[in-house]
């Protein structure tokens, strides 16, 4: 069984990934933000270098500040960032 | 008391002085305002900058500004709080953000102030480039700027959204 | 670094914006202002006030707002700090006095104003009359007041003067 | 040995004393900015009210704050005030 989420990308993660957004089917195995980073690294060069490093980049289940341990279960959109740099 | 509170993302230019007025006039029981307001300075790290863009996350950043907005009113004693965020492209000497705080005393607005700025650059979801004569780079987070936000968390208020 | 400072002691009514925009203008290395503006609440301890009116000690007020100027640009790194202090009647609503801070970061600058107001609550001589109902009453010194601006002698600086 | 000294009162000093300012000829026994206080309260029933309670009172030799041990020696002008409420 697989989930379909929205997956959005900010900044160098952004421009890294080569892209805004894009809607993925995630597999059932990916329950947390972190199982998520780990599976779109593997996706292709592009989210390799992303998400090389994943301990630098932030995570906002439908637009709230997670932890990579997070659930995604009932998430409907999820963000990649890296560290905000507003103010 | 109930504080008023506007939070706004924009493009635009924003007038300080306006928003202050706004949440003072007609009334007398406010006694301290205090703004703050950040500028694009021409350098970072040192190097010259010929201006920045700053990238926010629709929606995110309005929900993250005023979910700090709506801390500070219940921290503190306040009759008012304006946020201005401005994104797109910035040129060095123009207004970044602003952030107003009105109180009856001047405690109050200070603390205010300085609580929604060490939020505002650590918490909302807005990321700066520069550009320098080798190209477009990246604002990195500075460590200061956690700590200071960090002051805040004694309460443990914020620590579960961390 | 060396800070441009403006002390002004005087009846007329002044403009905020304009002193920021007075300190940041033609320049980029600038990147936080902070400005706090006092104002005549229509209470004093709860009772309402007709106005208010400010006695001051010509030539002590300036110098000693212009020792604490040049304390602040001593001990944080400041592009420019104005001070205007009113004397003279002001109406409920109607502006006291001002203080602008300008630097590059915005720790320096909200440190500075902060510790500017604290000395000028306990230190500048000014005393404030009040007109109530049942007469002028001369509002009385708060603690608070001085508890804050002891919040900034743990250098021993002030001690010797107090 | 007397000395010549101008004395200026702010807020309810001044309204009590009743007189913004004054020269006054010191005694010569009278050498700290406290005895002076002592010395000013004698003068008559507006100054004893003024000066009736002498640790409310701040003084300021040449327009700098001093403390009532310090010395009026060197003093042109000595002020006399409430604690500050400006600000």
């Amino acid at each position: 069984m697989s989930k379909t989420l929205k997956v959005r990308y900010f900044a160098w993660v952004r421009e890294r990934v080569g892209k805004p957004d894009e809607d993925v089917q995630v597999p059932a195995g990916v329950v947390t933000v972190g199982d998520l980073m780990t599976w779109l690294a593997s996706r292709g060069e592009e989210y390799a270098h992303a998400f090389e490093n994943p301990k630098v980049i932030r995570a906002a289940i439908d637009r709230a500040h997670v932890k990579p341990q997070a659930s995604i279960g009932g998430a409907a959109e999820i963000a990649f960032f890296p560290p905000m740099t507003g103010g | 008391m109930s504080t008023i509170t506007n939070v706004r993302i924009q493009s635009e230019p924003f007038d300080v002085a306006a928003e202050a007025s706004k949440l003072t006039r007609g009334r007398t029981d406010a006694g301290a305002v205090v703004t703050f307001t950040g500028i694009c300075r021409g350098d970072e790290n040192g190097e010259p900058i010929a201006a920045l863009t700053l990238e926010h996350y629709p929606g995110m950043a309005e929900t993250e500004i005023e979910r700090h907005v709506a801390e500070a009113a219940a921290r503190w004693p306040l009759i008012g709080i304006t946020v201005i965020h401005r994104y797109g492209r910035i040129l060095p000497g123009d207004d970044i953000m602003m952030v107003v705080t009105v109180s009856s005393h001047r405690a109050a607005a200070f603390a205010a102030a300085d609580f929604l700025m060490d939020y505002l650059k650590t918490r909302a979801p807005f990321w700066k480039q520069v550009e320098k004569a080798d190209g477009k780079i990246w604002v990195e987070a500075k460590a200061a700027d956690d700590e200071a936000a960090g002051r805040w968390t004694s309460s443990g208020k914020h620590q579960a959204a961390e």
